[in-house]
């Protein structure tokens, strides 16, 4: 059978088998994770074989063709399409030891759904599949979010209507560019998208408007950067890890795919260096990433906090992108990837954390460090390569997109860069000393380590990191193909430097780490040969003179985690009410959610009527065509 | 109590000291931070000696915030009950090596506060006293003098209080207890008329 | 109001007032209507209320609180004066009529075990875990105590 | 040899920062009508703090604090000195402010691993004045890329060679007051030193550390002051001919750091992230704008 | 998103976890003397205080009750160490109100010259202190180098640096050294010319400005009525001042104007103290020229023996902090049968930071207490 076919099979047909087996959580997350193992396995023997394709003539014509739904492996999708699974094969390993009776969320059939249309997503070569894909992929995560709880159902809608207009947008899309290029082939539309501009600017604008719109909002860019916040943080534990940095980044390889293409080849006006429509998404970009890290660092609640994070995240992507440049690409590309590594770990470890202790509010928790060691380190690795501290992963990717956008000259947009990576430092260490240092509160002096199962993806996830930081050629030579298919022109990239357009720039990240670790050293051994250390308990500090019990300070009122950036914050209060898109957001989003609540009565009820529901929009859409 | 006689022992120590102790020991003398906490009124000729007029600093000595990064504790004058306990838990806050100037007669025998229900009388029962300085309150010059003295202690590595806090533990902690761990009243009188008004207030 | 129509005024009121010297009298009041005149006091702009002081007078078996007021438009010091027994020493708080007198009467119940009724918080301010008699009583023997407890001597325990 | 290079680099960077505190001290001793301890007072203290005991809550009081010295370490490495560097490099600016980051997280690690609420709050504080410098120092970084179109150290102490008119300070002087500014508050010296203000926090992150915790604070800081004077020197003193010229610029721009460090108040944090984020922005912009266009 | 700084006293009350203890004192670099509150706070802010106080409590007033007359001399000042001749003068006073004694004319300039010498010294500290809270040591520097100064000629008149014990029952202790006064008046002339110095360096710094401006406000009515004293009480905009309404010494023949300030807030009780430093040097100036020939001390028999008729007197004096009040009741023995002590201190160390420090900063505490001139010691006792 064709391998491509069987990338969409395998997963759609093990959901409904497990979901006739859903009442052995272990064997379903098992299987799950032999699914993910098996598609890692055959996406990786995929690379470099460009020429696979599959496609299935359906029976009715449209431009006087048959209507076909095909799949390609393209290096883009491929790219995404291996990370993002590699990515779920780490989850599903730590999804087996996390969903034990008590976390049980019965997501697995339904997440299977999710894989099959995210291959799809990744694969698509026309319109129809892509769309199709699209919606299922909207559908199926709108179940996993809701996971059959209150507060989770309620952010799942605000999730699904804005995914609703996403949807909507695209297929207003699709239609009005398949008229335009009387095909559903995604490269010929870009052609004659291409064709457009010069012809009538205007049109092509709003025509890629309303793809970049869909885009954006499954990116969560500005302006639709507040979902993130709801659907992340209520989502289930190990899946919020798939949402953030899986899920955020089909926007990402939309704008890849269909829209930079346009841009780069159409004659476009200038702004500087770059056209206008690409400074307009740099602009979004930066907007996104700067109010979005404003935003994290004012969160009590770890993921809410995070979610906050993967939309600055984006934001650095989008940056990168619009630069237009091979650089900014490649950095793009590479933040993709290094988001997907970093930020699982750091949602993993967070999930180890609220699965031990049950506590997702920073400020009740504190001082884990000394019952889950391995955790910390986890989170502590993958937050210095989420700060873009060298010598980890993080870092090169950060520095490539800035070099970019400074070789590019768009000032204002690299300030915001830097704004939002120096604030993402202030909540990431927030996090690290709220959660895992400070005074463990007594109700926690019994909790173990992470048990095995999840020590395991997230150990991998961290030496991931350290891997990729320093030997940067393990993301930069597919990127090369990436780069390649598209079109660009590029040397092949060394397995050790990473080289920019500014003159004389170019940085060796083995050298670096090989720096740093002489650093260590020396800094080791003044630590080594002076006086002996003796530890003493969490609660022997600087009390001023006093006996803190004495007063009824106990290590539980001992920990300053709440307010952390109180001053700070106090700065923004004007601002953040502007900011705060949530309450018109919201508002809009209720009214969309009645009318989907009336819908999703219908199939709320049982998962088997997912399938109703994916025949039925195929069908819709199709009809529409006609 | 048994209390080990240092005065011998030092001195045989002195001369089989290694040439490393020796560095450390000169080092250590020329960087004596103190603790800045003003214990008692002593603390108002303090800011004379680290400012313009007798500096200190010159020695290497400068007010530190608190207790870990501090090597002298001074008790500046008296030192009521209540301090006491706050001096002693500062005072074992301390890493070592680290040493005690008792500041003003009223650290030695009480003073003129010697009759007074809530000062110590002899702050060296409770914590070891490297230095006493003499005089209500010691002048800036003593102050000053103590401080190159005990410099030349810690040269010399005669200054070896701490050490005498680890080995009589019990001595000290003792003394502690009897001052801070009262369980009754200690006169008398205490348990005829206090018990009256105790009462009285619950009713209201 | 000069010195001498204060002291009609207080008299007629039924207090015992007595000048002491130039801008300063002092009152003696009943322990039973005592915030009345204060309240009056106040009235009339007695705003200051410098100090709250207990007394205690042992050969006579009575407590005094000392109420320091002061006009600063009269420029005329009263010393307030309230006599309470020695076997229920309680009386009640102006923490009403003055905010700060909630701490003055914390030291006085703190020094005395004088209770005073209405000051919602008369716990220790100054001395940690005391268990003994209240310290400023008479007849309690602070060179006694010193002794037993800090072990302290006299003339630096020369004979 | 690149090793050796490493350890005399560091060596030296430690004994020139050390100093450079020592003589700082003395100056400002001298601005209190003071007499001031020896120029060596520092690294008499350093050895001291080394050598005695000290106190640990857990591993990451440790882990942090020797992050700290060797992140800094690293960072000094990328700068050059007068053209010379332990090793080949691009001295890519970015990697330095980035580098630099390490020292800042190994910090606030192991003061927050102790648990204790004053030097949590000093860590906030700290982050958020990052915040407040990081901004008007990239604008002003960004500017000399821009320039030279290059972010190499070396290519930008390079284009200033020649006679002291070539000197960025004199082609950029509105770029030169802010990053003056900016430096006071890198240094983490007044009015921008909320963080470790002892009258609030009682010396904020230092609160928990004692004995080679706080020496190693210390090797910490001296770094960080010969990387940030050295950068202003690369950056707008022509990077110096020799490391002897190179040291007698860098102490010059010390020294200007601690004279102002000795006539001001500290500001709060808000007002001085509010005061960098205008004024010494602003400047910068203003520069950037001048250059760019 | 939760606006957190908005109710952070309704969320502090709903969520323990909130709150965190912070201990300010007794060994805090912020605190000026062994005292401490113990503060509840949310965020960076404070949501309650405990006060921590006692640890200089010594007993003053049972001491007293147990030493002679003139013994108690020694102990009194060592009840404000910032500002000892305020309670000499306070208690000489007192014991000279229950015995009826009139002091020669020479001793009351003496006396006010030693009190204002005193309030040079206690105010050089709070000025110098305030600075170093908010971290400009400089200032703290300097005002020690001047203190040293006037304590030098404390030193020449009366043998101490720091407790003087020069004022007794009757007058003063002994007369002035030769040559004493011109020298005096020589080193007001010099602070007076440190003056400028100050005022550039600290109180025309923009940046105290924004620190002080604001903080920690009095009303006027407030100032009255809560016992505050002294520049307390002026910066409010009361004028009111003891050595005016109830003049002692010689303050009734020397002339001067009660300062006030309107705004009531920290930066208005910082300039308070400085304007009344510059007002002490004038009055230590006047009573210099003024200053009568004849005795210095009446003669009231051996004073170790010193025995005063029954009675009870209350006196009080305008210290730097405000009002010293000695309330002394005599049984006409040889001891005093009650001394009790108000201390300027209480209203605004205890009241004060039960009503300002909630709401406030962790910032602001020390400052806070700054301007004040809190002086532990003086409500410990």
């Amino acid at each position: 059978m064709n391998i491509m076919l069987m990338l969409l099979v395998v997963p759609l047909i093990t959901a409904f088998l497990t979901m006739a087996i859903l009442k052995h959580q272990k064997t379903v997350w098992t299987i799950f994770l032999a699914v993910s193992g098996y598609l890692s396995y055959a996406l990786f023997t995929m690379y470099g074989k460009w020429d696979l394709s599959w496609s299935i003539e359906l029976g009715f014509k449209m431009f006087g063709k048959n209507v076909v739904l095909s799949l390609i492996n393209s290096p883009l999708g491929w790219f995404f399409a291996f990370f993002a699974s590699l990515t779920t094969l780490l989850i599903a390993m730590f999804s087996i030891a996390y969903n034990d009776e008590k976390h049980d969320s019965k997501t697995a059939p339904i997440w299977l759904l999710l894989i099959f249309s995210n291959i799809g997503i990744f694969f698509a070569k026309d319109w129809l599949m892509f769309f199709i894909m699209w919606e299922a992929m909207s559908t199926t995560a709108y179940f996993i979010i809701a996971h059959g709880k209150e507060i989770s159902a309620k952010a799942a809608k605000f999730y699904l209507s804005i995914s609703l207009i996403g949807t909507s947008t695209l297929l207003l899309g699709i239609i009005l560019v398949s008229r335009l290029s009387q095909t559903f082939d995604i490269g010929v539309s870009i052609d004659s998208l291409v064709k457009l501009f010069s012809t009538n600017y205007s049109a092509a604008l709003l025509y890629i408007g309303l793809f970049i719109t869909t885009f954006l909002i499954k990116s969560a860019i500005f302006p639709f950067y507040m979902w993130p916040s709801k659907a992340y943080a209520e989502s289930p534990d190990d899946f919020t890890p798939f949402l953030s940095t899986v899920m955020s980044k089909y926007g990402v390889y939309g704008l890849i795919l269909f829209i930079l293409p346009i841009l780069a080849k159409s004659d476009l006006p200038m702004f500087g260096k770059i056209s206008q429509p690409a400074y307009m998404l740099a602009v979004l970009g930066a907007i996104t990433s700067v109010l979005a890290t404003i935003l994290a660092i004012f969160q009590t609640d770890m993921k809410k906090l995070f979610a906050y994070s993967s939309v600055a995240n984006v934001g650095y992507i989008v940056m990168g992108l619009a630069t237009m440049s091979v650089v900014g690409i490649q950095g793009a590309l590479f933040h993709s990837v290094n988001h997907m590594i970093f930020k699982t770990a750091i949602f993993l470890s967070l999930a180890a954390v609220i699965y031990r202790t049950g506590e997702r509010d920073m400020h009740k928790l504190g001082g884990l460090v000394y019952k889950m060691p391995l955790t910390f380190l986890v989170y502590l690795l993958a937050i210095i390569s989420a700060a873009g501290i060298p010598p980890l992963s993080g870092f090169t990717s950060k520095w490539l997109i800035v070099q970019a956008l400074m070789a590019q000259k768009m000032l204002f947009v690299v300030v915001a860069m830097i704004f939002a990576s120096t604030g993402a430092f202030m909540y990431l260490l927030r996090c690290l000393a709220s959660v895992f240092l400070g005074q463990l509160p007594d109700k926690y002096k019994d909790i173990k380590e992470a048990p095995l199962l999840m020590a395991i993806p997230m150990t991998i996830l961290m030496l991931l990191t350290l891997a990729i930081g320093v030997i940067p050629g393990i993301i930069t030579k597919p990127i090369d193909a990436v780069l390649t298919g598209m079109g660009y022109n590029v040397e092949p990239s060394s397995w050790t430097t990473v080289h920019t357009a500014l003159a004389k720039s170019d940085l060796n990240l083995t050298y670096l780490f090989y720096v740093f670790m002489v650093a260590c050293v020396i800094s080791l051994i003044m630590y080594l040969i002076s006086g002996k250390q003796e530890k003493i308990d969490q609660i022997d500090n600087y009390t001023a003179g006093e006996n803190p019990l004495e007063w009824d300070t106990t290590p539980d009122r001992f920990n300053f985690a709440y307010g952390f950036y109180q001053p700070f914050k106090q700065m923004f209060n004007p601002m953040l009410d502007l900011i705060s898109f949530e309450r018109w957001m919201s508002s809009f989003g209720r009214i969309v959610e009645r009318a989907s609540s009336a819908l999703s009565l219908l199939y709320t009820r049982s998962e088997g009527a997912i399938l109703m529901l994916y025949i039925g929009i195929a069908i819709l859409i199709i009809g529409g065509m006609m | 109590m048994q209390i080990i006689n240092y005065a011998d022992e030092e001195r045989r120590q002195e001369d089989n000291r290694k040439l490393w102790d020796k560095v450390t020991a000169y080092f250590r003398s020329r960087s004596l931070w103190m603790l800045h906490y003003c214990t008692g009124c002593g603390a108002m000729e303090l800011p004379p000696i680290m400012t313009s007029r007798w500096d200190i600093e010159r020695f290497g000595i400068v007010p530190m915030a608190t207790p870990r990064q501090a090597d002298i504790l001074l008790l500046t004058g008296y030192a009521s009950t209540n301090t006491m306990k706050r001096i002693i838990r500062t005072y074992e806050q301390m890493p070592e090596p680290k040493w005690v100037i008792a500041f003003g007669s009223c650290t030695v025998n009480g003073g003129m506060y010697w009759d007074s229900y809530n000062t110590v009388n002899n702050v060296g029962e409770y914590i070891p006293i490297d230095i006493t300085i003499a005089g209500c309150m010691p002048r800036p010059e003593a102050i000053l003098d103590t401080m190159v003295k005990l410099m030349n202690m810690v040269k010399s590595g005669d200054a070896k209080a701490f050490q005498k806090y680890k080995d009589n533990y019990g001595y000290y902690k003792a003394n502690q207890d009897k001052l801070f761990a009262r369980t009754a009243p200690v006169l008398e009188s205490a348990s005829l008329k206090y018990v009256h008004n105790e009462t009285e207030g619950s009713e209201q | 109001m000069n010195i001498t129509e204060l002291l009609k005024d207080l008299n007629s009121r039924g207090l015992e007032a007595e000048k002491i010297c130039d801008g300063e009298i002092k009152v003696i009041a009943n322990k039973d209507n005592f915030i009345t005149h204060l309240h009056y006091l106040q009235s009339i702009n007695y705003e200051h209320l410098a100090n709250i002081n207990g007394v205690d007078y042992i050969d006579e078996n009575e407590f005094e609180v000392v109420y320091q007021i002061y006009s600063y438009t009269d420029k005329i010091h009263i010393i307030f004066k309230v006599r309470i027994p020695r076997e229920k020493p309680v009386i009640q708080s102006i923490v009403d009529l003055w905010e700060q007198a909630q701490f003055y009467e914390r030291e006085v119940h703190e020094f005395y075990g004088i209770h005073f009724e209405g000051n919602k918080d008369l716990s220790p301010l100054f001395l940690e875990d005391w268990m003994d008699l209240p310290p400023l009583r008479k007849d309690f023997d602070t060179e006694r105590f010193s002794e037993i407890v800090m072990g302290s001597m006299r003339n630096g325990g020369k004979k | 040899m690149v090793v050796i290079n490493i350890i005399l680099y560091s060596l030296f960077a430690i004994l020139v920062g050390l100093i450079f505190m020592g003589i700082g001290r003395k100056v400002s001793a001298r601005m209190h009508l003071r007499y001031g301890p020896p120029f060596y007072q520092s690294i008499l203290d350093i050895f001291k703090l080394m050598s005695r005991k000290s106190f640990t809550h857990n591993f990451v009081m440790d882990l942090g604090m020797v992050m700290a010295l060797a992140g800094l370490l690293g960072t000094m490495l990328y700068v050059p000195i007068a053209g010379h560097s332990a090793f080949i490099s691009n001295s890519n600016i970015i990697v330095i402010m980035y580098l630099m980051a390490i020292g800042s997280l190994g910090m606030a690690m192991a003061v927050t691993a102790s648990g204790n609420p004053n030097a949590t709050i000093g860590i906030s504080r700290a982050l958020t004045m990052m915040l407040g410098y990081e901004i008007p120092f990239f604008i002003i970084v960004l500017g000399l890329i821009i320039s030279n179109n290059s972010s190499s150290i070396s290519v930008i102490a390079a284009s200033q060679a020649g006679s002291i008119w070539n000197w960025n300070i004199w082609h950029m002087p509105l770029g030169y007051i802010a990053m003056e500014i900016t430096l006071q508050a890198m240094m983490g010296e007044k009015p921008f030193d909320a963080m470790i203000a002892p009258a609030e926090v009682a010396s904020g992150p230092m609160v928990e550390l004692s004995g080679k915790y706080l020496g190693l604070g210390l090797l910490t800081h001296a770094v960080s002051i010969f990387v940030e004077t050295g950068l202003m020197v690369n950056f707008f003193f022509g990077g110096g001919s020799n490391p002897i010229d190179f040291v007698i610029k860098q102490l010059g721009i010390y020294l200007i750091a601690v004279i102002f460090d000795n006539i001001f108040p500290r500001y709060k944090i808000e007002q001085a992230v509010k005061f960098l984020w205008i004024f010494p922005t602003g400047i910068a912009v203003v520069q950037l704008l001048l250059l760019a266009f | 998103m939760n606006f957190d700084s908005y109710t952070l006293t309704k969320i502090a009350k709903n969520d323990k976890y909130t709150t965190y203890d912070l201990f300010f004192g007794p060994n805090h670099p912020g605190m000026n003397g062994n005292f401490g509150y113990v503060l509840d706070m949310v965020g960076t802010e404070i949501n309650n205080v405990r006060i921590n106080a006692g640890q200089l409590h010594r007993g003053f007033e049972k001491l007293m009750e147990r030493r002679g007359w003139v013994q108690n001399l020694t102990l009194v000042p060592r009840i404000c160490v910032m500002d000892p001749d305020p309670n000499e003068v306070t208690y000489c006073m007192a014991v000279e109100k229950i015995m009826n004694v009139e002091i020669p004319e020479r001793a009351k300039y003496l006396r006010t010259i030693t009190l204002e010498m005193s309030r040079l010294t206690s105010l050089l500290i709070s000025i110098g202190g305030a600075g170093a809270s908010l971290g400009l040591y400089t200032i703290m520097h300097w005002t020690m180098a001047d203190r040293d100064k006037v304590l030098d000629m404390f030193e020449w008149l009366t043998g101490g640096r720091v407790y003087h014990i020069y004022n007794i029952p009757g007058g003063v202790r002994r007369d002035t050294p030769k040559g004493f006064l011109e020298k005096l008046y020589e080193t007001m002339e010099y602070l007076e010319s440190r003056l400028p110095d100050y005022d550039s360096l600290l109180f025309e710094n923009p940046i105290i400005h924004k620190r002080l401006k604001g903080l920690g406000p009095v009303t006027k009515e407030e100032a009255r009525k809560t016992g505050l004293s002294g520049p307390n009480l002026r910066a409010s905009g009361n004028a009111l001042d003891i050595r005016k309404d109830a003049p002692y010494a010689a303050y009734s023949e020397l002339e001067f104007d009660i300062i006030t300030q309107e705004e009531g807030d920290a930066f208005a009780r910082a300039l308070q103290m400085r304007l009344e430093y510059e007002q002490a040097i004038d009055l230590i100036k006047q009573a210099i020229k003024k200053m009568p020939e004849g005795d210095v001390h009446a003669n009231l028999g051996n004073l170790g023996m010193l025995k005063v008729n029954p009675g009870e007197a209350y006196a009080k004096v305008e210290s730097s902090k405000g009002e010293f009040g000695y309330y002394i009741v005599s049984k006409g023995e040889k001891k005093p049968y009650r001394v009790s002590v108000r201390g300027p201190s209480l209203p605004a160390g205890f009241l004060w930071a039960t009503k300002h420090l909630p709401k406030m900063k962790i910032d602001d505490v020390a400052v806070w207490m700054g301007t004040f001139g809190i002086c532990a010691p003086d409500f410990d006792k």
